[in-house]
This record gives C-alpha cells, sequence and structure tokens, in this order.
C-alpha cells in the first residue's frame, strides 16, 4: 500500500495538532456545545409552554374521572363505567386522533355532568374513558385492543379512526368477543367476485359495528359538488390521485368506478406513496392530459406540498377536491390564501340542524383559538351512541350493548338520526365543502344543508 | 540451499494505486523447500506482494502461479486450500475467540482432505509452536508474540507447502525474537515447507534465509544468495536513502 | 481502536476449564427449567385469556426474527437492514398460498405452509444475499438490504389482484369449519419455533460453521485467507435468518389473520429485533431471549404507564443502553472481571 | 421535449434538497461508519426551528441561515461528544446504529410533543415567484435550494480541501487506522465531521422549510432517501454525493411521469440496488475506496 507517504506527510499534521492550539479552541467549543445543548433544552420547554397554553388544550386530563364527586342531587351513584378508547396517541395518525379524542371527552364529560347513565340496577355510572394508543399502525392497534381485555378487563371500546387499524383491532376484539364500537372506518362490503376483500363490512364481524361511510360512495359527494356548480364551470376530464394505502385505494377505486358511472371522464389515477415530497412530475401529466378536474385523497402535509407545487408549476384545474388532507384548519394556516377554492370532504359541521350541533361547535372553536372541526360531531355521535346503548342494554355486558346496536336506532345525535342495519353498519352521508377566499368553510352538498354554491377553482395569476 | 521445483512464481507483477505504481514488473521465485526473505524499506511494497499472492489484491499485468497453477485472482479461500497460508503483519488472529478455536477454524477450513482429523492437526500445531498450555486463552489476551505465535500455529495446521510471514517480528523484544526464530526453525525442518518471509529487519533476515530478495519503490533491484545482497551497493543505498525508523 | 490490537501489557487468563463447564452446566439448567414452565404454563395459566400469554406470544415470535438476525448481524457481522422484508414475504407466502388453496394442505397452522414461508425466503436472501454479499461488505450490504426491503415493500402495496394490494389479503373468512382461535395453540406453536431457531443457531455456532462464521465477523479478509469460503457461509447465515424472519411471519400472520403490508412489512420488524438482539447481547444464544422479554415489557406496559410519551422513553432506553451497556445485558456479566469490553474493540 | 426538459429540471431542484443531505452523512459515514439514520430527524428538527423564528419573530428563512448553521454546528458537537463519541470507536457497528434510531424516535416525538403533529410551512410573501423560461418553470425558492446544495458542497470541499482538520477528516475516511496511528487525534476529527455533517442537516432543514410543507415524523424517509443519494454518488466524495442526490431526483421524477408515482420506489431503490451491486464504489466514487482490506 501507499503506506510511506502516507505516513511522512500526515505527521506533519500530527505535530501541528499537539501544538496545542487545537486543544484550546476545542475546550472552548465543548463548553460552548454543552450550553447550547442546555439553551435548547430551555427554548424546547419555553416553546412547549408556549404551544399547551394556546392550541393543545384537549389534551389536558386522559379520564374524566374528575367528575365522579359531582354527584346528581338525589340519586345513587354506581360505580364507574369504564370504557376503552383505541385513539392515535402517536405516530402519523395523532392529527385525527386529537380531534377524536377531544370530541369523546368532550362527550363523556357532558353525560357525567347530567349525571351519568342509568343502568338496570337503578343507580347513576358516572362514564370514564381509558386510553389505549394505536401508535397508528394496525398490529400496535391488535395490541391495543389485547391489552385492554387483558390487563384491565374491559370489553366495550371506542374506536380509533383508519381503517386498517380498526380492523385488525376489530379481528382480536372478536376472538374475545368483546364490543368495538367502530366510527370512521370504511363500510365497503367484499365484492362478489372476491377481487375486492371489502372493508368493515366485508369481515362479516359479530363483536363490531361501524357507522361510516362505503369508500365507493364517498367519492359522490366530490361529484354531488361538481353537480352543483353551474354548467359551463364543471370540469370534463378527471384525475384520481390518491395515497397508496387501504384507506386511499379503497377510496380511489370507489371513486373512479362513481365517476365513471355518471359518465364523467377519468383521465388519469395515480397512487402515490405517503410522504411522497414532489407531486411536480404528476401535475406535469395532468397538465399535459388535460385534466381540469381533482379527486384526491391525501394527508394534510402532503397536500400542502402538493397545492405549493401546483402554484410553481402554473396549473390550477376547474375544480380541486381533496378528502383526509385538505379539511383541517392547519391545512389552510400551512397554504393561506392558496388554499382559497379547495374543495374537502368532511363528516360533520356545526351548521347541520342537529341537537347540540351548535354548541358542540362552539366548545371545540372555544378550546381551539376559533378554528373549525369538520369531524368531532361524528365522534361525539359516537359515543353518544354507545352511552345510550349502554343505558338501553342496563348493563356492561358487551354482547348486551351490541345487540342493542345491532338493528337499532340512535334518534337526535350530533349526527341526525342514526340506524344500524343487520350487519351493524351505519352509512351516513358526507359532506362537501369549500374553502371560500378567506379561509371561510363553506357547505356545498348535500344541497339541502348547502350554505353555498361551488365555486370554479381561480387561476392562480387572477386571484 | 536444496532449493527443489519452483513452487511460487511471480512473473512480471504490477500494481499501482491511484497515480502511485506500488509494485512494478516483479518477478520472483520461492521453490520447495527453501526459505527465501523479501526485504525492503518502509513502504516498498513488501506487503502488496503478499496480498497480491493472496488475491486480496487484484494485479494490473502479471501472472502469479502456485504449484504450476495460476493462482492469479483466484478466491483467496481456494488459494489457502491449495497450501498457501500466511500471516499478518499487525496480526489478524481472532480476537475473540480462543486460541485452540482459532487454530481449529484453521485446521478445519485449511485443507479439503486430509489423513489427519482437523482436531489432531490443530493440536499438533500448538503443540510445534509451545502454545498447548494457552489453548483456552481468548486470543485478545494474548501478548504480541503469542499471537504471532498463534497465527503461525493457524497457518501450519492447514499443512501447507508455503507460509508467507509478514514482518513476524515488528515489535517483539529480543528474546521474544529469538524464541520466534527457534519455533520457526523447528517447525520448518518439521514439516519441510518454503517459507517467504518479508521484514523489514535486515539481519535475522540475512542470517536465517537461503536466499534474499530486496525491492525498493516496487521495484526488485537485487536477488541472491544472502552474503551478496548484503553488500550490494543499490541495497545499501536504498537503505541509507530513507532512515531506519 | 488500535490501541487494543497491540495490547501485550495486558495479559489475562479465562477462569480455569472447570468454572467454564461448571457455568455451561447451571445454564443448560436454567434453559431446561425455563422451557419446562413456558410449555406448560397453559396448563395452568389461562394462555387464552390472560393477559401473559399474549405478552408471551408477542416476545416468542419477536424472539425467532431476533434470532434470526442474530446469526446474520450477530454471529456474521453482516448488518442486515432487510428482516422486514423477510418477515412480511414469510407471512404473504403463507397468506396467498392459503388464501389461493395452493396446497390444498388445510392451512390453519399446515406445516408445509409455514416451512414453505421460510424458504420463500430463504430463496430470496440467496438471490439477493449473492450479488449484494459478494461485492458489498458491512455498511454496503446494510444499505443493500435496506433497498431490497424498500422494494419488496412497493411491490407487495401495488401487487394489485396478486397481492391484495395495499388492503392486504383477509384470512378470517378462510378460517376451517369450526375452527375456533384459540390463544394456546398460537402460543405454543411460537414457543416451540422459538425455541428451536434458537438451538438451530446454537447447534450452528457452536459447530465448525460457528468457526466460520464468527471468523468471518472479526475478519473476512483472514478468514479468507485461512480457507474460509466467505461468500458462501454469510450467504448462509444470511438466508438460515431469512428463513426464521419468514416462518415467525407466517406464525404471526396467523394469529392476526390478516396480512397487509401494513401488518408485517413494518420497520418495526426491522429495528425491533436488532434492539432486542443488542440490548440482550449480541452474538450470544440468550442475548435475543433477554432482549425480546424486556423491549416487549417497555413496548407493552410503556404506553400504558406513559400514554403518549413511550416513544421518547423507547428512544431515551434505546440511547441509555446503547451508551452505558453496548455489549448488551448478556455483556454485563463479563464486565465484571474487568475485561468484558476487551477486543471488541479491535478486529 | 420541452416536459422532459421540466421533469429534468424539477428532478434537479428536488434532488439538490436529497444532495445537501447526503453531503452530510457522507462525512459521518466517510469517517465514523456510523449509518446515521437520524439524519432526516435533524432536518425536519431545523426546519421546525426555522419555522418557529419565523413565525414568532419573523425572521427570514435564509438570514436565519446565519443562526441555523453555527447552532446545528454546536449541537452536532454535542451529540458526538455525549452520545457518539465511544460508539464511533466501537468495531460493532450495531452500536452506533441504535443510538442513531434511538435520537430519532426521541427526537421525532420531542418535536411531536413540543409543535404538535400538525403540518408547517414557511408562507413567505416571495414564495410564489417563479423563473420562466420559455415553457420551463423554475419556483426561485427551490431554485436557491439548488444555489444551497452547490454552495453546500463547495465550502465542505473547500474545508476538505484547503484546512489541514479537513485533510485529516479525508485521511480519516480513507483510513482511520492509518489516522490514528500517525497521531492524528481521531476523536477531534471525528467530531468535526459529524458537527458538519449536522451544520448541513441544518442547511437541508432551513431549504425544507421554505419549500416543503413538513410534519414531525418526516424525517425517516428522508434519511433513506438521502443514504440512497450518499451511495449512488460514492462515498468519500462531496460532489459525488450531491450528484448522487441530483440523480436521485431525476429518477424519481422520471418514473413518477413515465411509470407512474406508484413505482418511484421501486424505480430509485432498483437503480440504487444496481449501482451498489455493479459499481459498489457509486457512480462518481473513487474506485479502491471499498477496501478489500
Amino acid at each position: 500500500m501507499n503506506g510511506t507517504r502516507f505516513f511522512t506527510r500526515s505527521s506533519a499534521y500530527s505535530a501541528t495538532f499537539s501544538k496545542g492550539g487545537f486543544v484550546k479552541h476545542k475546550r472552548i467549543l465543548l463548553i460552548g456545545a454543552a450550553l447550547m445543548v442546555l439553551a435548547l433544552v430551555g427554548v424546547s420547554l419555553a416553546a412547549c409552554g408556549d404551544t399547551t397554553t394556546t392550541t393543545a388544550a384537549p389534551a389536558t386530563t386522559d379520564t374524566t374521572a374528575g367528575t365522579t364527586d359531582t354527584t346528581a342531587a338525589g340519586v345513587e351513584m354506581g360505580d364507574d363505567i369504564v370504557i376503552g378508547a383505541i385513539n392515535s396517541l402517536t405516530g402519523s395518525n395523532v392529527l385525527t386522533g386529537q380531534e377524536e379524542k377531544w370530541a369523546q371527552e368532550k362527550a363523556a364529560s357532558d353525560i357525567n355532568a347530567l349525571g351519568g347513565i342509568k343502568l338496570a340496577d337503578g343507580k347513576m355510572h358516572n362514564v370514564v374513558l381509558k386510553y389505549y394508543d394505536d401508535k397508528s399502525q394496525p398490529t400496535e392497534g391488535a395490541s391495543a385492543m389485547e391489552k385492554m381485555i387483558k390487563t384491565d378487563g374491559i370489553k366495550i371500546a371506542l374506536s380509533s379512526n383508519i381503517t386498517p387499524v380498526n380492523q385488525a383491532a376489530a379481528q382480536v376484539a372478536e376472538k374475545y368477543e368483546a364490543y368495538y364500537h367502530i366510527t370512521s372506518s370504511w363500510t365497503d362490503e367484499a365484492s362478489p367476485d372476491g377481487s375486492f376483500p371489502g372493508f368493515i363490512g366485508g369481515m362479516d364481524l359479530k363483536w363490531a359495528t361501524d357507522m361510516f361511510e362505503s369508500a365507493g360512495d364517498a367519492g359522490l359527494v366530490a361529484i354531488g359538488a361538481v353537480n352543483a356548480m353551474d354548467e359551463a364551470d364543471r370540469p370534463t376530464k378527471f384525475a384520481v390521485m390518491t395515497e397508496n394505502t387501504p384507506d386511499g385505494v379503497g377510496f380511489g377505486d370507489g371513486t373512479k368506478a362513481g365517476l365513471e358511472a355518471q359518465g364523467w371522464e377519468v383521465a388519469s389515477y395515480e397512487k402515490f406513496v405517503e410522504g411522497n415530497k414532489d407531486f411536480s412530475s404528476i401535475i406535469l401529466k395532468f397538465k399535459e392530459a388535460g385534466v381540469d378536474g381533482v379527486v384526491t385523497l391525501i394527508a394534510p402535509t402532503d397536500g400542502i406540498t402538493f397545492v405549493k407545487q401546483m402554484k410553481e408549476q402554473n396549473w390550477a384545474p376547474k375544480y380541486l377536491f381533496g378528502y383526509k388532507g385538505f379539511w383541517p384548519v392547519d391545512f389552510y394556516a400551512g397554504l393561506g390564501d392558496d388554499a382559497d377554492y379547495i374543495g374537502y370532504d368532511g363528516f360533520w359541521s356545526e351548521t347541520l340542524p342537529y341537537p347540540y350541533a351548535k354548541e358542540l361547535g362552539q366548545a371545540f372553536q372555544d378550546e381551539h383559538n376559533g378554528n373549525t372541526s369538520n369531524s368531532v360531531g361524528l365522534y361525539y355521535a359516537a359515543a353518544q351512541i354507545l352511552f345510550t346503548a349502554i343505558e338501553r342494554a342496563g348493563s356492561t355486558d358487551p354482547g348486551a350493548v351490541r345487540d342493542e346496536v345491532f338493528n337499532g336506532t340512535f334518534p337526535g345525535t350530533t349526527m341526525g338520526d342514526i340506524t344500524y342495519n343487520d350487519q351493524g353498519i351505519a352509512d351516513i352521508p358526507f359532506l362537501a365543502f369549500q374553502w371560500a377566499a378567506g379561509g371561510e368553510r363553506v357547505v356545498l352538498y348535500p344541497t339541502e344543508v348547502a350554505t353555498g354554491k361551488t365555486v370554479t377553482f381561480v387561476p392562480w395569476e387572477e386571484r | 540451499m536444496a532449493a527443489g521445483a519452483p513452487l511460487l512464481t511471480l512473473s512480471g507483477v504490477s500494481k499501482h494505486f491511484g497515480g502511485l505504481q506500488v509494485i512494478n514488473d516483479l518477478d520472483f521465485v520461492v521453490h520447495e523447500s527453501e526459505t527465501v526473505g523479501l526485504i525492503g524499506p518502509n513502504g516498498a511494497g513488501k506487503s502488496t506482494v503478499f496480498n497480491l499472492i493472496t488475491s486480496i489484491y487484484q494485479p494490473d499485468r502479471g501472472s502469479i502461479t502456485f504449484k504450476g497453477t495460476e493462482i492469479t485472482g483466484l478466491a483467496p479461500h481456494k488459494i489457502c486450500h491449495m497450501g498457501l497460508s500466511r500471516t499478518y503483519q499487525l496480526v489478524r488472529a481472532f480476537l475473540k475467540m480462543s486460541v485452540m478455536e482459532n487454530v481449529m477454524m484453521a485446521a478445519v477450513y485449511g485443507v479439503k482432505h486430509h489423513e489427519q482429523g482437523p482436531k489432531q492437526r490443530a493440536a499438533e500445531a500448538l503443540e510445534l509452536v509451545e502454545m498447548s498450555h494457552k489453548r483456552d486463552v481468548n486470543a485478545a489476551h494474548l501478548t504480541l508474540s503469542d499471537r504471532r505465535l498463534l497465527e503461525i500455529a493457524m497457518g501450519l495446521s492447514s499443512m501447507p507447502s508455503l507460509i508467507l510471514l509478514d514482518e513476524p517480528m515488528a515489535g517483539l523484544t529480543e528474546v521474544e525474537i529469538q524464541h520466534l526464530l527457534e519455533v520457526i526453525g523447528t517447525t520448518r525442518d518439521e514439516r519441510n515447507f518454503s517459507i517467504l518471509w518479508i521484514e523489514h529487519k535486515v539481519d535475522a533476515v540475512l542470517d536465517f534465509c537461503d536466499r534474499v530478495g530486496v525491492i525498493d519503490y516496487g521495484v526488485k533491484i537485487a536477488d541472491g544468495c544472502p552474503d551478496d545482497v548484503a553488500c550490494d551497493a543499490k541495497v545499501i543505498e536504498a537503505y541509507l536513502g530513507e532512515p531506519v525508523a | 481502536m488500535s490501541d487494543q490490537r497491540i495490547d501485550d501489557t495486558d495479559v489475562k487468563l479465562l477462569p480455569d476449564d472447570g468454572g467454564r463447564r461448571r457455568r455451561k452446566l447451571i445454564w443448560a439448567g436454567l434453559a431446561a427449567l425455563a422451557v419446562l414452565f413456558f410449555a406448560t404454563l397453559p396448563f395452568y395459566y389461562d394462555v387464552h385469556n390472560g393477559q401473559f400469554g399474549v405478552f408471551f406470544f408477542n416476545v416468542f415470535v419477536y424472539v425467532i426474527v431476533a434470532q434470526g438476525w442474530n446469526l446474520v448481524g450477530g454471529y456474521t457481522g453482516q448488518i442486515s437492514l432487510g428482516q422486514n422484508a423477510f418477515f412480511g414475504v414469510g407471512a404473504y407466502t403463507m397468506a396467498l398460498l392459503w388464501f389461493n388453496d395452493v396446497t390444498k394442505t388445510g392451512y390453519y397452522f399446515d406445516p408445509v405452509l409455514m416451512i414453505l414461508a421460510g424458504v420463500v425466503p430463504f430463496i430470496l436472501a440467496v438471490l439477493v444475499g449473492v450479488p449484494l454479499l459478494s461485492r458489498l461488505r458491512g455498511d454496503y450490504f446494510a444499505f443493500g438490504t435496506l433497498g431490497m426491503g424498500m422494494i419488496v415493500t412497493v411491490l407487495f402495496i401495488n401487487g394489485g389482484m396478486f397481492t391484495g394490494g395495499a388492503e392486504g389479503r383477509m384470512l378470517v373468512p378462510k378460517m376451517p369449519e369450526g375452527a375456533v382461535f384459540d390463544l394456546r395453540t398460537h402460543y405454543w406453536v411460537a414457543f416451540l419455533v422459538a425455541v428451536l431457531a434458537t438451538l438451530v443457531v446454537y447447534f450452528m455456532t457452536t459447530s465448525r460453521i460457528g468457526l466460520a462464521l464468527r471468523a468471518i465477523r472479526e475478519d473476512e479478509v483472514s478468514a479468507a485467507s485461512h480457507g474460509v469460503n466467505v461468500l458462501k457461509y454469510k450467504v448462509f447465515a444470511f438466508a438460515v435468518g431469512a428463513f426464521m424472519a419468514g416462518v415467525a411471519g407466517s406464525i404471526y400472520g396467523y394469529y392476526l389473520l390478516q396480512v397487509t403490508p401494513s401488518n408485517v412489512l413494518t420497520s418495526n420488524w426491522l429495528f425491533l429485533p436488532i434492539l432486542m438482539v443488542v440490548l440482550g447481547g449480541t452474538g450470544t444464544i440468550m442475548g435475543p431471549w433477554l432482549g425480546a422479554f424486556l423491549i416487549y415489557l417497555i413496548s407493552w406496559y410503556g404506553d400504558s404507564y406513559f400514554a403518549g410519551y413511550h416513544p421518547i422513553i423507547s428512544g431515551v432506553v434505546i440511547i441509555a443502553v446503547m451508551l452505558f451497556l453496548p455489549s448488551g445485558l448478556m455483556g454485563l456479566g463479563k464486565k465484571m472481571p474487568g475485561f468484558g469490553n476487551r477486543g471488541r474493540g479491535s478486529g | 421535449m420541452g416536459s422532459l426538459v421540466q421533469i429534468l429540471v424539477n428532478g434537479i431542484l428536488l434532488g439538490s434538497m436529497y444532495g445537501i443531505a447526503a453531503i452530510g452523512l457522507s462525512l459521518i459515514f466517510g469517517t465514523m461508519r456510523i449509518i446515521f439514520l437520524a439524519q432526516g430527524t435533524m432536518i425536519v428538527f431545523f426546519a421546525y426551528l426555522t419555522y418557529w423564528s419565523f413565525e414568532k419573530a419573523g425572521i427570514d428563512p435564509y438570514l436565519s441561515l446565519f443562526t441555523v448553521i453555527p447552532l446545528a454546528f454546536v449541537v452536532g458537537l454535542g451529540l458526538f461528544y455525549l452520545l457518539f463519541r465511544k460508539a464511533a470507536a466501537l468495531e460493532d457497528k450495531n452500536v452506533s446504529l441504535l443510538l442513531a434510531v434511538g435520537l430519532m424516535y426521541l427526537i421525532d416525538n420531542l418535536i411531536l410533543k413540543i409543535w404538535g403533529a400538525t403540518p408547517r410551512g414557511v408562507n413567505l410573501s416571495y414564495s410564489g415567484a417563479v423563473l420562466v423560461i420559455g415553457d420551463i418553470r423554475v419556483p426561485w425558492l427551490r431554485f436557491a435550494l439548488l444555489g444551497l446544495a452547490l454552495a453546500s458542497a463547495l465550502v465542505v470541499y473547500l474545508f476538505l480541501k484547503r484546512t489541514r482538520v479537513g485533510t485529516a477528516v479525508r485521511a480519516a475516511s480513507e483510513d482511520m487506522e492509518a489516522t490514528t496511528l500517525q497521531g492524528i487525534n481521531s476523536v477531534w476529527v471525528c467530531a468535526i465531521s459529524f458537527a458538519i455533517g449536522i451544520a448541513l442537516a441544518g442547511v437541508a432543514g432551513v431549504g425544507m422549510a421554505t419549500v416543503y410543507s413538513f410534519d414531525y415524523q418526516f424525517g425517516f424517509i428522508f434519511a433513506i432517501k438521502a443514504l440512497v443519494a450518499l451511495a449512488l454518488g460514492g462515498i468519500g466524495n462531496v460532489f459525488g454525493a450531491l450528484a448522487g442526490g441530483l440523480l436521485l431526483g431525476i429518477i424519481e421524477n422520471l418514473a413518477a411521469y413515465y411509470i407512474g408515482i406508484a413505482w418511484i420506489e421501486v424505480a430509485s431503490y432498483g437503480v440504487f440496488m444496481l449501482v451498489l451491486i455493479f459499481l459498489p464504489q457509486g457512480l462518481f466514487g473513487r474506485r479502491g475506496l471499498v477496501k478489500k482490506v
């Protein structure tokens, strides 16, 4: 090897190294480093305190056990009813998990404020929610369910809000005969030819129910909102773009079929990997294919990047409608005015003519800097239904509660009147919204509850 | 001076790293039952010669034959199976394994078929280098000189016809060097293999070897019996030109 | 690094042979007791409904994957970052064969399917391992296996009708008529395979193969020059590790009864087993058991007591262990007399 | 044809992010052989700092380069001396790999606790500005990112070539053992390499904040992409790492356009594997660096 030359050269360096100049610097730098790390920790803590006072309001307490003290006058209080709640406390789905948790805790504290649930023993029982982290992953959802059933002996649970996680957890619940009250999971049944395995509806679950929409029908609200446009403004060539996840693909396939069934042309169907950073080639492809309407299922972070790059490429279709990622206020905040005229789905709106909808929306706004939510009503209603079912069953026996929900009708929830079928499925209609200029939410569809009309996505240079 | 048939032949071997010509058109032969030294100043390219022979590097040009078979570019383990083993300047015994495990490893994998079982061969090799009493010591806890002996034992256990020794005396004390020389001498007499010995320290090699080659800057500048080489003007210049560290 | 290599002042002899043998006997006795305990646990504990049943089931599955990685990463020193791919391929092999009624042999805990679930990753490992290992060493091999894992994941997600795409394959409808899910069966199968995997690793590493693997770990070049066909043994260890991961995947698939990319191809099946091996003690036979037990304990109870904060705690635990116990828990014993860490640094 | 040029431009612009990260990784990997999987997480962390200083104090992200880079450098020194100093010297590379994984978990979730799960992005007054050349559109901010990447490569290159520490780093990345034997303080060399690596994460973080939307779990995939870029370009060569990043960006964009966006991972990792197998030293790495001894 070339050892010799190397030796002579580098020994010269070693001499300069040991002369001390570097050693001195090193000590200073080291002390500096230690100080910096300390400072960083300080900064982080400060920032932490900052946000907890402003945005992280829902995470105040883990359980609502505090309300046990406030007994309703005159009625004897029984033991607390402990209900499990699988939720994404960590992982990719935290954002939605937080809203769901807020709504569930709100529902529990509301019913406790009214005295709790009356069971067959004639006593009132407070509701306590115990949370289990599914870490946004199906395997962990299964683990969480195991843990709930086995370490804590809880056999009734509120669900998480992503389909695969709930599928895995429901599978476990089935094995141990625990009742899993699911919401926010595609309800689709398996296709007759077996090509599509189905989501919750395809699993033939005996111990779980689901209140949501079928992925196949979910796309219809986007189409509904198109139909609400003026004839001349309507797009003619659609692109369906979805993330390559079970949720996304179920939605994408369904939407594509739905659009084509109604006679629209779907010029492009693309599935991208979650966390994708560059959509510019796809935008170019859409541009060249003459696409003028986009329906997508996309996470908020990816959604912001997508719209930013649309603007960079100066491409504006007539119609841009996104599921999952376009509705959070943070999406609007991340894009600013550029998010104007973007359509998005929702499960709920405080403007809906249902009992307590307005108050719930207000409560959410009060605790979230005035930001609105178009989902909490669904989660709140799911909790309401479960509480009602327990009350009707008169016990916390999972089988009895389940029997109340299958084929049950639950009037007056924040989602209106909900009826489950004999498969334990309750399909709820989705809503279509649009960000009006200035960031206000406009309900587009269904037309009977619409607060505005679908507006064409205004080209960038005309803004 | 019992030189038999050629065992290892290097002809026209060249190797460069980057812009540096490390070995230049080297011809060299080791015969059966011959002890050959290869000396040269630091960085003359001695270790590279070994790495070329054992196929750790591929030569740019030239060919290397062993027992009449071309071994240029052959996989290192196959070269070992042919009966060529080596030691390393920085000892490369397996430090986390015991002495016996080290030698066993070499005995099991070094020879394809042999009338003696690997256990027997390993034990014998350890006996030859006088290390049987340390068989269960971890190699990491051996002294440097014991590690050198261990490597030699590993080489021996594969029943080689040629052992390449890469500066076995570097870093050893006089006493240890004496012991090492004795061990090498007795084992060589016992097993009758050839030795190609790289050394930086000249005197030991001159005493011990049948024949000595000298290289400097990758070029062979002398090759002959020790006494002649020691008097060669070019050799003296090569050594004095760059002081011995 | 090199100051340990030329370390001739510090001569310490290991304890005499008798002490070693005695310790070995004690270990063997303890292991036998533990095997007896776990094997008979379902007779006096309700494994199906009790929390420890599912806990140990998961630990066993991780032990199988971890032992596989231990063989590659621990004993042979090749950091494979593709174990999740093998786990997933194993699970998918089982699921797809069952789903499409290919082997017609019964399917639910079918040994044929489980062996195939190991064989397919084994073949994949050979196919990937030969080009990668013949040209790449150490870290580059890690990159290569990482890339392979990514490609396998994407292929399964985009597999369409063949793999079921992102939705994967649901196996519940394929359950045989009248078959009841009983966790005891899963527990026993997982335990049996975990013990088998451990025995395979034990016998491989204490045999002649082990000498080659350990030699390769310490110094490939030197091993080759002592006659070891380095590529052959590296590929073999890699493939056996893949086999184990694949079988573990099939066992887990039987438990979940739903095989999707997000179930069986996630990085959990990559990093957790590595962490378990390293925490327990790399290249030790009991390390993966200790590591799997501890890591799973942290992950199982961590989020019960520190809901939402457990990843932070996991992060701190990993860092602390690597800082203060880089040779793992099994190295703790060796550390006491003062030379546990010796020799680790060089090679 | 026009679209092909646009795709290439887009690819280069995307790749410059990978490039900056890969240069950092190249230093860390080159000297210490640490597969630093937490690089992406560090980038996200500095992106959050940039975002935060913009939101709280209105500091322009490009101005905050002047605070983020030194900060990142010092954080790197701190991390090295706190965590990696011992591990870097160990032959057992699992330890440093897992240290990086632990650090990734820790920082990811600290970010989640501090800043929440909300996606963030910096909206500047000049965010939407685009350079238009014929049919080709080059957003200024992303163009600036390319500039940052080139500048980073140049600075690191000059550092390695022209300074004594840099020469030691280069020597170390060729042969740490030799470096140690020659009496160079290898710990200090490692520390400097590590700190520069993290400083480059700072640069990338600023770039990410200006161009992309990011959240706390953005890091892992990004770190893997940077590793791929590194191995594509070849270790031990600053411009190689950058070129590897650009190449990766181009491959991804070409694949997204011509094959479908679902397949970009297969395309990029496929090319990566082929390069590893047939050109183990990378496309631009020096031959012989992947030594057999």
